[in-house]
């Protein structure tokens, strides 16, 4: 199996599977109980803040743990809004978030708040500029992804930080594909509240976290028991926070290393597919984008039966993003980026990981222009294509 | 998500390609949706002796574009009007709720080239409609 | 070490974990996704979704996973509030519920909704009588607790089922304490809603569930992608998910003998404790009890001091429950019982599991009638005591 | 979540008990917070010749008592008063947060004794107030 699918998630990795066993079935305390059973665990989750702090830049007391970037988002834009209403209803975002932030500003608008869906360009990006044009005295807070989840494009979240904090405005940033890929340092960046998901980086699904600058008045989402500090009840998940600071901790190392092969690779894999495929284009910036992640619209071809071949193939892709492959509607980022409704359902998405290697870009680069060719034998886009222009 | 059958038909597509002198043509779905099916007839006393398709779209779409020409060969067009998209589903060995449509777009499809038939020879199919919507949306401009 | 508190949370059964495993770096796929890697894992998921619906009476599509049972019980009041809003703004729970469910219903006080909170007796039981009293024709959710987490008291639940859908009212219930104990029937017992907690019973921290009768019109309180059914958003837990529903399906194999031998060293442990130690009270309801729930208060002694020395010899209980154990505050359950402070302060509960043994109850009440003797001797409450009494 | 000294002096207490003809008795704290201590000295020529302590209370309150009556033995009065709650938790290599709350009711109640003996020998006492409430609550009748 080719597993080209990084950014819907990743194999925990041996070393953090290895840290989280004990805390299943032998150290299995209520990390919360005063007895000595209990101590170690509570031991092991002041480690993992601690950990995710020190790669955050941040201090371990701003790190509160989730079940997912999900929860992290729900909590910062509706916690967040809940707070500062009173100062005002506006929020700041983009076309191109994740559903959990988009959906959610949905849900705030249904509340009586106002949001701003900052436009992107044709390679997915927006400008600070445009963040500091949409401002207005009612805005309470920013929230604008690091990376984008389908197409990669890395945004300028330091220039957005300080057009936040110039204007006193609130900055939370979606960094559930950029932590563990790229360096983050939320006080270089003036970010206020940042959203992070374990199984992105090697960790277990079903955990999070979200950074929350000292002092800001962000009301509970999950009302319950005093833990996270009174702020998120529940009881903590110990083998999955454990394992998530280990992933992070890991992701870290030699970081340097890692993005260097995986970029060659990935620009290997879109070169390759350049050469060999016409009518197809890339989608997100070329070079302000994430170094595993490649994402290309062929057209007169629909996604979703490409992947279906390369899955035939033993090769794991996708198309738009995994939670949505479900439904039938076009990506939203992709329609965002100006791309015609076929071009829209023709992307495939291919994100690479520490272990993917080039003998398996080769494959790809063999299997996809027959695949590719084979759709449009079968598409009559592709027919009334080839009369137009002969 | 797809039961075997899919696959196979999705695979091993029968039927596709074009029918220079068709008897009737009938295009629908729309980029929108993610799905265009365009099927050609071969019409001679009544009887459907060839049918072809091209199709853009899933692997649910490409299957029931399969499924249905290879149903149709042969019959009658009232046998063929008779042909449902449960019918075609059903010869699937089923589809996921979310392509359902995409055996009501070969449906749709068939009975629109049945129409374009039924219009090129001014018949009056019994029980036939005009298709909502032959083709009514602009393809956008395909850029490379 | 002797384990007394099964209540807080349980060790990962090795089966469970054994289920989990192959989850977390193998068959790792994002549940979601369209290739074959993935469909392991929807089929996982649906697996799991029907073992626990099953196990309830319930259908699979009413099953919603979270990530615990303090989610499970935000989502159900917040949403259910939302929802129905427009019918009215009155809750209905009790005085003992789960901080989950007590700060939610505060939160929602603080959004316009009115909340009667039913005192209970001094076992801790309401009366069905009470629910139909407090309804009112703006009443639109009643949430009562199956067991407490405290005293182990079990409610009339099928009772106030019965009432609150004579007079149309949405039924939830936080079934936490009783899930993996006692056999649930959301129908037999017409219950609309129910929360249930992974670690509760063998199974993994981080994993909970929300039964959500069919129909009902429960909004999103996590919004993301399309994951279960539209409805919570967040890439699918697998591992967890598996796990919950292998321990669940287990804690029900053989219920009855596993039921009967916790019961006969409950009351082993209840007599023992009353034989030997003086001025002791067992709070709840003696009958209406888990049968794994033990909880005393020591007249003149307060709760901690009786944990640490418990520690110090290797069993581990708790006073009051697990989340609160950091804070000061005497527990509102016993309080609710009418307790004077220095009982509500000086409360121990014993919660037992499958594993426990007789040996280990017998070290318990050599044990504790010392500790207590000893916590006495140092207290001055005791010295006033001895000295109106002598 | 206790250091080792903390646990140390809550296993091994000192100077439990009562001083039968006290100079000098205070009690502060009440149930509602679940912390009552109540120290007893006995004081000769402005000297603490002896410290005893009953406590209601968690193991901090244990210890910070322990740590307390230990601490003033043999002091003047003034050196007494001049030992605040942090030294107290200090001497115990810390508290955790939630309940530094212990140590200072130990300083308060070294004061609210003192207070007693001022009181009792019609003396004054350089910085020191009368205590806020000497064990101002009812003590609800413990039932059975
Ligand atoms: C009755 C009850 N409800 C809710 C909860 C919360 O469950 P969790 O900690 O899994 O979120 C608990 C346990 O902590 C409980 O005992
Ligand atoms: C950018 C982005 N935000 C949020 C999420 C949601 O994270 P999770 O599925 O862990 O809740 C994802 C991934 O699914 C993502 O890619």
């Amino acid at each position: 199996m080719i597993y080209f699918d990084h950014a819907a998630t990743t194999p925990v990795r041996s070393e953090v599977l290895e840290a989280m066993l004990p805390f299943f079935s032998e150290k299995f305390g209520n990390a919360s109980s005063v007895y000595k059973l209990a101590q170690v665990n509570k031991k092991a989750l002041d480690d993992a803040r601690a950990k995710v702090a020190t790669i955050l830049g941040a201090q371990p007391n701003e790190i509160y743990f989730t079940s997912g970037g999900t929860e992290a988002n729900n909590w910062a834009l509706k916690g967040m809004a809940e707070a500062l209403r009173k100062q005002g209803n506006h929020l700041i975002t983009t076309k191109i978030e994740h559903h959990a932030v988009l959906r959610t500003c949905q849900y705030l608008e249904k509340q009586g708040f106002e949001v701003t869906y900052l436009d992107v360009d044709e390679n997915g990006l927006i400008t600070p500029e445009q963040v500091e044009k949409a401002l207005k005295k009612e805005t309470i807070l920013i929230s604008i992804m690091y990376a984008n989840n389908e197409i990669g494009t890395i945004m300028p979240v330091a220039e957005i930080g300080k057009i936040a904090r110039t204007h006193g405005v609130i900055f939370h940033t979606d960094a559930v594909q950029a932590v563990g890929q790229l360096p983050i340092d939320v006080n270089r960046d003036q970010i206020d509240l940042l959203s992070l998901s374990g199984h992105k980086f090697y960790g277990p699904k079903g955990t999070g976290a979200l950074y929350v600058r000292r002092g800001l008045p962000l009301p509970s989402l999950l009302h319950g028991g005093g833990q996270e500090r009174g702020r998120r009840g529940g009881t903590e998940n110990v083998p999955g926070i454990v394992g998530l600071a280990t992933a992070l901790e890991l992701a870290y190392q030699d970081l340097d290393i890692k993005t260097a092969k995986i970029q060659a690779l990935r620009d290997y894999m879109i070169d390759g597919i350049y050469q060999r495929i016409p009518h197809c284009r890339l989608n997100g910036d070329r070079t302000q984008r994430l170094p595993n992640n490649v994402n290309f619209s062929f057209a007169f071809v629909e996604g979703e039966s490409l992947l279906l071949l390369l899955d035939l193939e033993g090769i794991a892709a996708s198309s738009g993003s995994a939670c949505t492959s479900g439904s039938l509607d076009p990506s939203h980022v992709l329609l965002a980026l100006g791309l015609p409704h076929e071009l829209a359902h023709g992307s495939l998405r291919l994100t690479l990981g520490e272990n993917n290697t080039r003998e398996e870009v080769d494959l790809l680069l063999e299997k996809l222009p027959l695949f590719v060719q084979r759709m449009r034998d079968m598409s009559p886009l592709y027919e009334d294509y080839l009369k137009q222009n002969s | 998500m797809y039961s075997e059958k899919v696959l196979n038909c999705f695979m091993n597509p029968q039927n596709v390609g074009e029918i220079q002198d068709a008897d009737g043509v009938g295009t629908v779905g729309n980029p929108r949706c993610g799905d265009i099916m365009k099927i050609y007839l071969k019409i001679e006393d009544n009887i459907i002796r060839d049918a072809k398709f091209k199709t853009f779209g899933c692997g649910a779409a490409v299957a029931t574009s399969t499924m249905l020409t290879q149903m149709i060969q042969g019959k009658s067009i009232d046998d063929a009007l008779q042909i449902t998209n449960q019918d075609v589903a059903k010869a699937l060995d089923g589809l996921p709720p979310v392509k359902m449509h995409c055996s009501c777009l070969a449906e749709e499809a068939l009975k629109a080239a049945l129409w374009d038939y039924a219009q090129k020879n001014q018949l009056t199919i019994e029980g036939l409609e005009p298709p909502k919507s032959v083709a009514e949306e602009e393809h956008e401009e395909i850029a490379e």
